[in-house]
């Protein structure tokens, strides 16, 4: 296969779309949270509980769907802690974002201990299939790529309309991205910036926890450490990329995803028995950066992104 | 609800906040223990058994705690110019990798003139590695969290081909790791037969001298201006993009430091795991000595305590081990929220 | 008006309010009312608590004691929604809009219910063209405000009020960052909005738009409230008075020789921030004592111009010369290495640090050629150089470690002048230099500056406060669109005039007879 | 000491169970660590030692947890050293009374009387479902996915390489790393795009290939662990590690006093019943008598020592 065979099949693409869906979860997730106003570096361990409570919800019974709120709703649960902290109290976005990936980790890790104390290989469940949909499944190219994905894949794209929509159509959504720019200007409009923000957190971090939950429900069918594997690191490199919007976060996370599906593919290529696998493996990360330089320039960074709001401060 | 600022916090209020912290933590390990089947009164003196109940664990905790000291001055002295450099465990394995290509036999000198030209190249390997995302945040005005972040990926896997490449030990059998330091290389142990090396005094020193630049020193107010108001320091004559430079090479040696000590003093060679996430922890730990460099001595132990106590309780009491990262978690998420209400007061307005 | 007193309940009634910080008293037990169509002037030195006051009127802080009725209503304390509801409008002394947003979505902000499923744009914009017409407010409800001057500013923040129905308009300093046209166009819709049945509270240094717009006038001093009188009955120098708590008097300028041009610029282009204009061939020669007065609506230049003096601009064309060495390698150090004195515009962002404290401020700009060797620094020189300032400007302050962000502007502002007339400059920058300062402060700073003028430095005043310009200045300019207007000499011009030109008549001809 | 006994120390006579615990840099769950818990927790049921273990620790950590085990009381320290070679047996220099079975790519130290060592050498057990797979495999194109190209991953690799080409010479091999051991939607990324690639036989060292190869309908090989119960349709064979033999042989050594540094290597050989090759199972029948004849007189041989398989740490490439 050459390059440009690979770029033109559809199991290329579907691929990419795959192994974005959960970039694009969490990646909506953070892009909340910094809109109004909170960096949320819970992101990495928010994924992680997050994939082994909507994992665990289902092995212990519910259906599918069951577990995608049970992992929003363990995602929250951080959230609100996350928001706590960083929002009414004011504590550094840094240290209570470290704290809490170290903690739903660690806290997740331990419970998996705790209630499977015995396995040697962790049991599986019956995951989320591929919904071929009808007609345009059968669009050439294009069909196969997008359309017979799992409905977790589906929803993770009607996520990216729904921001959108929330963010820029809705007085919610104004609210929360004046919160990220001028929390004062809220403030003068008689809303709470600290409900706003609290807010963001907490629903931002249910999603980021659904996008872990992607990987035990829909990628795959059973809980690993470490499965989450940096990609919640890689989120917070997303909605920069994407210039803090929606639309251009979610083709970020699909081109680092083509790119991903692109290095496993040419490591079968005769380049790839030549050149060394990390520097496969590095190319997504390279072209981020290459990218983030080429459209620096425009950037609009929420002005109020990492300050905190304090009533009593001027 | 808001937060007032007390004027003179009393002793007992100063006190009171860290104290309750520790115990909260200790609750909810105690807490977990008992869930866990553990024995939940045994916990606090199984944790300081571990950290501090020999002259080992003593030690034990000290080395643990000199990687932490060395990523969190290089977090606190770039956070204080307001650099967020969340790239210091790549910074870390810059050193680190230095370390390997010039303590292998490369230099065949003695150990002395040896170890501080390995020190030297280290430092400088940090200080290039951070030194990018630096510019291509003056220059570019490209966001230094997500470049430093990424950077961790990129070196991390660099390192990785070093390792199965050019680094490998050709008497390792195979493995992705470097071949041994000579023993002129190595920074030798400050009492024989305990893993403690002179890596932690001179990450003592570090602090101290970190500290003299902040506070008496021009760089050290440049940085500090910079950090506060880069618009303000540019009117005042500052050359603040020479300013940040020059952080991020203070910020990268520091942490580079730390890939040279774990190195030389502890490991002897270079794997792909030498560090447990220090540049990660070291942010905490800057942000708990509110970037303080001798605060961060002192947070740096608490966190080294913490875990290595905690690491060892959860052995004694025969209960998961990720018990260690819970209360480390806990203490420091507690931590930082005591250190905010010993100073302030909550209103409700 | 006082039949009308009676005659009406008033619409908002403060009563023994009392608000402290600390040990400090902010508001000391103070008490007034309101009624419909008055505009009271709220009068006071910096920090005497006025801002304090409003706040807590609009519910953003909550008061230790006393009470706020609005329509009779009590209004429930610390809860800026219950003062909106209740139809009280502020505009804040610092604005309060989100850069990244319309102009229409800043005033709809909070308007509208958060659960609501999404926003009524085109019935908005419909409302802000109605009322924007009806009170001469022209703004363009789609444009980013990040984009806008800071007179459009203004006027968001009034239509955000007005939308709100707001019958109660609290105005703090409203007219610190205007020009005077903008203040003019200020007091036409505040006029015709008072017709209609407003009622205003504002606060202002600024003792004739106080005389001009007010019905009554409250003075606070350290917190109490100290005097009251009707506006008809008193006067500027009696309102300056009462605010300061004795006699002011402003400096008197003597007539003197030029002496040598210090600084010149020939033909000198620049490229402007943003979307605010450059320099286009300016022209200009600053001479020793004199004040040179740069008059101008803000955004026409000003800016580069400073930007080029203070040493953080190139020109892109043209001739920078210093003693009559031209210039060509050109940063803040060097201009201050040359003698050129800066006071800049904006002295919380730019002119300090604001968690600095008073020593790091005041050495700011020296600290390297002063109060350092080998790049260690002497804290106790630069300590005792603080002091210094601190007693010979006048600057009130609890001592030099106090963090200059807990001064008010005018002490502020007086540390920035000594550190800046301390290096004894042969060239002085002043950006702008009392802008929200009150009276006091005002005085002290001009007697400073012209000081200098008579020791021989040579002062570019940069102003839109025409007042000030024509008082001081020896010569005076004007900056319009990034071009200069030739030099006036002092007394040769009427306000009208200068006003003409500011308004950018007057540079066609010049343009066509060079 | 030099090489000899460890001093008897009483366990021997006594019938107490050994203390026992494991150090693991991974959790229990991954392939290679569970093949060593299992034989702990077997022989904890027996009664011959009570079993705890540490998972999940970090390289630097573990020379501090060898020695808080060490001072503990424990008689037998087992776990994986390949990353702390050096301070490990310092460690254990400086507790010549316990004894250490370590997981190493070195050879045992004379010097160090306690430290023995051994490693996953089941490449007798992968070269046979090699040939399985050669047979099995139409398109003759088989797919081999791998955490890192470190020496345990390599040999069996080549050892299943060679397998496959006894039955089909021209048969091609895509290799893979993914450059992580626990990232099994990363793992099934990585076998969807070979099976794209024309494969239709998947090594499956790492958890996720099964899944793409029972998700696309083809078959797959299986390493260290036996997953046909979790893949019936997919799995066809898989080279099983055994752990006891070498467990085993160390309790023996120990309550007879005789425990010494040693390389216990060979006893994951397949001679030693430290490998083997999984029952077919649901595969019964299902694989060509050509490959069962191959399988049956190269397990003959391997088992007189006739045959040997190559052992080849070096790393695999695409073909
Ligand atoms: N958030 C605060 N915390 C502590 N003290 C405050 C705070 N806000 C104001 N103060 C104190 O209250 C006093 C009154 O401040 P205020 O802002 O009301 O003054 P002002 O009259 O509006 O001054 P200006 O004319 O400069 O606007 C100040 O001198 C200051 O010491
Ligand atoms: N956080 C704070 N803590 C204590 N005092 C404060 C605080 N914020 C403001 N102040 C006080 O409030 C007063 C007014 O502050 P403000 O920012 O309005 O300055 P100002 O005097 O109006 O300056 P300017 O007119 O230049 O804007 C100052 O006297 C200052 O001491
Ligand atoms: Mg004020
Ligand atoms: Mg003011």
């Amino acid at each position: 296969m050459d390059l440009i065979d690979i770029l033109t099949s559809a199991a290329f693409w579907a691929a990419a779309i795959r192994i974005a869906s959960p970039l694009i979860f969490a990646t909506m997730g953070e892009l909340i949270c910094e809109r109004a106003g909170v960096l949320n570096l819970g992101i990495e361990g928010i994924m992680v509980a997050g994939a082994f409570a909507g994992w665990i919800a289902v092995w212990a019974g519910l259906p599918l769907w069951g577990g995608v709120a049970v992992a929003f709703a363990a995602g929250m649960a951080f959230g609100l802690l996350h928001a706590t902290l960083s929002v009414p109290f004011g504590l550094s976005q840094h240290v209570v974002g470290i704290g809490v990936t170290l903690l739903a980790t660690s806290l997740t890790f331990y419970t998996y201990r705790v209630v499977l104390p015995e396995v040697s290989s962790p049991p599986k469940i019956e995951a989320f299939q591929p919904f071929e949909v009808p007609i345009l499944s059968h669009i050439p190219l294009i069909g196969p790529a997008f359309f017979a994905q799992t409905p977790l894949t589906y929803a993770a794209f009607l996520l990216v309309i729904a921001v959108a929509l929330v963010l820029y159509r809705t007085p919610l959504g104004l609210a929360v991205r004046a919160a990220g720019e001028n929390p004062q200007a809220v403030a003068a409009q008689g809303l709470s910036v600290t409900a706003i923000r609290m807010g963001a957190v907490i629903v931002g971090s249910g999603f980021m926890a659904v996008g872990g939950a992607f990987l035990t429900l829909s990628a795959f069918d059973s809980f690993f450490f470490d499965m989450v594997n940096g990609r919640g690191w890689i989120c917070i490199a997303l909605v920069v990329f994407g210039a803090w919007k929606p639309g251009k976060a979610l083709l970020g996370a699909v081109l680092f995803a083509a790119f991903d599906a692109l290095q496993i593919r040419l490591q079968q290529t005769p380049i790839g028995a030549v050149v060394p696998y990390q520097l496969f493996l590095m190319m997504p990360y390279i072209l981020s950066i290459l990218a983030l330089v080429l459209m620096s320039r425009r950037a609009e960074v929420p002005a109020a992104l990492m300050v905190t709001f304090n009533k009593g401060e001027r | 609800m808001r937060l007032e600022p007390i004027a003179n916090p009393g002793l007992a209020r100063r006190l009171a906040p860290p104290a309750l912290a520790i115990a909260g933590s200790f609750l909810v390990a105690s807490l977990l223990a008992l869930i866990a089947g553990g024995n939940p009164f045994a916990v606090f003196g199984a944790i300081l058994k571990g950290a501090a109940g020999s002259k080992f664990a003593l030690l034990e905790t000290l080395n643990r705690a000199t990687p932490l000291i060395f990523t969190g001055l290089a977090v606190a002295v770039a956070f204080r110019a307001k650099l967020w450099n969340i790239g210091a465990e790549a910074q870390l394995y810059a050193g680190a990798v230095v370390t390997v290509m010039l303590g292998t036999g490369a230099l065949p000198w003695p150990s002395l003139p040896l170890l501080v030209v390995i020190g030297v190249a280290a430092m400088l390997a940090g200080a290039l590695l951070l030194l990018i995302p630096a510019l291509l945040k003056t220059r570019f005005g490209v966001d230094e969290v997500v470049t430093t972040l990424l950077f961790n990926f990129i070196f991390l896997l660099f390192v990785s081909y070093l390792l199965e490449g050019p680094l490998k030990d050709p008497m390792g059998m195979g493995w992705p790791k470097s071949a041994r330091l000579i023993p002129e290389a190595r920074l030798p142990r400050i009492i024989d037969g305990l893993r403690l090396h002179w890596g932690f005094v001179l990450a003592l020193i570090s602090a101290l001298v970190l500290w003299v630049i902040n506070t008496r020193t021009t760089l050290g107010f440049e940085m500090r201006a910079v950090g506060q108001n880069a618009e303000a320091a540019r009117f005042a004559g500052i050359p603040v993009t020479r300013v940040i430079l020059k952080t991020a090479l203070l910020s990268g040696g520091l942490a580079a430091l730390a890939g040279f000590s774990e190195v030389a003093g502890l490991k002897g060679s270079l794997t792909l795991d030498l560090s447990p996430g220090y540049g990660y922890t070291g942010i905490v730990v800057a942000m708990l000595a509110l970037l303080h460099p001798l605060g961060v001595v002192v947070a740096a132990l608490f966190v080294a305590a913490i875990f290595v106590g905690a690491d060892a309780m959860s052995r004694a009491l025969g209960v998961p081990s990720y018990l260690a990262d819970i209360m480390l978690a806990s203490a420091l998420l507690m931590m930082v929220l005591a250190i905010l209400l010993s100073k302030f007061r909550v209103v409700r307005d | 008006m006082s039949a009308r007193d009676q005659a009406q309940p008033p619409v908002l009634r403060l009563s023994n309010i009392t608000k402290r910080f600390g040990a400090l008293c902010a508001n000391d037990d103070v008490s007034f009312s309101l009624a419909k169509g008055e505009v009271i002037a709220l009068l006071g030195e910096n920090g005497a608590g006025k801002t304090t006051l409003m706040n807590i009127l609009f519910g953003q802080y909550s008061a230790d004691a006393g009470e706020v009725e609005v329509f009779g209503q009590r209004l429930a304390p610390g809860n800026p929604r219950a003062a909106l509801d209740a139809g009280v409008g502020m505009v804040h002394q610092h604005f309060t809009l989100a850069g990244n947003l319309t102009v229409w979505e800043n005033i709809v902000l909070g308007t509208q219910a958060l659960s609501a499923p999404r926003l009524r744009a085109r019935a908005v914009k419909a409302r802000i063209a109605d009322l924007s017409k009806r009170f001469h407010l022209p703004v363009d409800p789609d444009a980013k405000v990040g984009q806008l001057s800071v007179g459009e500013r203004q006027r968001v923040e009034i239509l955000k009020a007005l939308y709100r129905d707001a019958r109660i308009l609290i105005l703090d300093e409203p007219t610190a960052v205007l020009t005077p046209q903008e203040s003019d166009a200020l007091f036409a819709t505040l006029r015709e909005a008072i017709g209609l049945g407003l009622s205003v509270v504002f606060i202002s240094h600024k003792l004739h738009e106080v005389m001009a717009i007010s019905h009554r006038v409250l003075v606070l001093r350290h917190g109490r409230l100290v005097a009251e009188r009707a506006t008809a009955d008193t006067s500027r120098e009696e309102l300056a008075a009462l605010m300061v708590g004795g006699a002011v008097s402003s400096p008197k300028i003597a007539p003197m020789p030029p002496g040598p041009a210090l600084m010149r610029l020939s033909d000198v282009s620049s490229k402007g921030e943003g979307h605010a204009p450059g320099l286009q061939s300016v022209t200009l020669t600053l001479h020793g004592g004199q004040i040179t007065g740069l008059a101008g609506v803000s955004g026409n230049g000003q800016g580069a111009l400073s930007d080029l003096i203070s040493g953080l601009a190139m020109p892109s064309a043209g001739q920078l010369e210093i003693a009559g060495d031209a210039i060509t390698n050109w940063s803040p150090r060097r201009a201050l290495a040359r003698g050129i004195g800066r006071i800049p515009e904006d002295r919380h962002h730019t002119g300090t640090i604001a968690d600095f404290d008073l020593t790091e401020n005041a050495v700011l700009e020296t600290y390297t050629r002063d109060f350092a060797r080998h790049g260690w620094l002497d804290w106790a020189a630069a300590r005792a150089h603080a002091e210094a300032l601190i007693a010979t400007y006048d600057v009130r302050c609890p001592g030099p470690d106090t963090a200059i962000r807990l001064l008010s502007g005018g002490n502020m502002q007086k540390l920035i002048l000594g550190r800046v007339l301390e290096t004894k400059p042969r060239i002085i920058l002043a950006n702008q230099p009392v802008r929200g300062l009150d009276i006091g402060a005002l005085n002290y700073v001009h007697a400073r500056l012209a000081e200098a003028r008579e020791q021989g430095a040579a002062v570019l005043l940069i102003s839109e406060d025409l007042d000030e310009i024509i008082t001081l200045s020896d010569v005076i300019h004007v900056i319009s669109q990034g071009r200069l207007s030739p030099a006036f000499a002092r007394g040769t011009m009427a306000p009208e005039a200068l006003g003409r030109w500011m308004a950018g008549d007057g540079f066609a001809e010049v343009a066509h007879a060079s | 000491a030099l090489l000899g006994a460890l001093p008897a120390r009483g366990w021997a006579q006594d019938a107490k169970p050994l203390k026992v615990a494991g150090i693991y840099t991974v959790p229990v769950e991954q392939q290679w660590v569970s093949r060593i818990h299992l034989a702990a927790l077997a022989a904890q049921d027996r009664g011959d030692v009570s079993y705890t273990y540490s998972e999940n620790t970090a390289n630097t950590d573990y020379p501090r947890v060898m020695r808080e085990y060490a001072e503990g009381g424990y008689d037998l320290i087992v776990g994986e050293i390949f990353g702390v070679e050096q301070e490990a047996r310092e460690v254990a220099a400086d507790y010549p009374d316990v004894a250490f079975l370590l997981g190493s790519s070195f050879k045992p130290d004379a010097e160090i009387g306690n430290l023995s060592v051994f490693d996953n050498y089941i490449q007798d057990a992968s070269y046979l479902s090699g040939i399985i797979a050669g047979s099995m495999s139409k398109s003759g194109n088989i797919g081999m996915v791998g955490g890192f190209p470190i020496p345990e991953v390599n040999r069996l690799m080549h050892a299943f390489m060679a397998g496959a080409r006894e039955m089909n010479p021209d048969i091609t091999f895509q290799v893979a790393f993914i450059g992580s051991w626990f990232d099994p939607p990363k793992a099934k990324e990585t076998a969807y795009a070979m099976i794209e690639n024309g494969a239709d036989m998947l090594y499956a060292e790492r958890f996720g290939v099964s899944d793409a190869a029972k998700e696309k309908g083809v078959l797959a090989i299986g390493n260290v662990i036996d997953t046909q119960t979790d893949y019936p349709d997919t799995v066809v064979a898989s080279a099983l590690w055994h752990f006891e033999p070498t467990l085993d042989h160390a309790i023996e050594q120990i309550r007879a006093g005789s425990f010494i540094a040693a390389d216990y290597g060979m006893f994951s050989f397949m001679k030693e019943g430290g490998c083997s090759l999984a029952p077919f199972g649901t595969f019964e029948g299902k694989i060509p008598q050509e490959a069962l004849d191959k399988v049956n007189a190269q397990t003959a041989a391997i088992k007189d020592g006739s045959f040997v398989v190559e052992i080849n740490d070096a790393e695999p490439k695409s073909s």
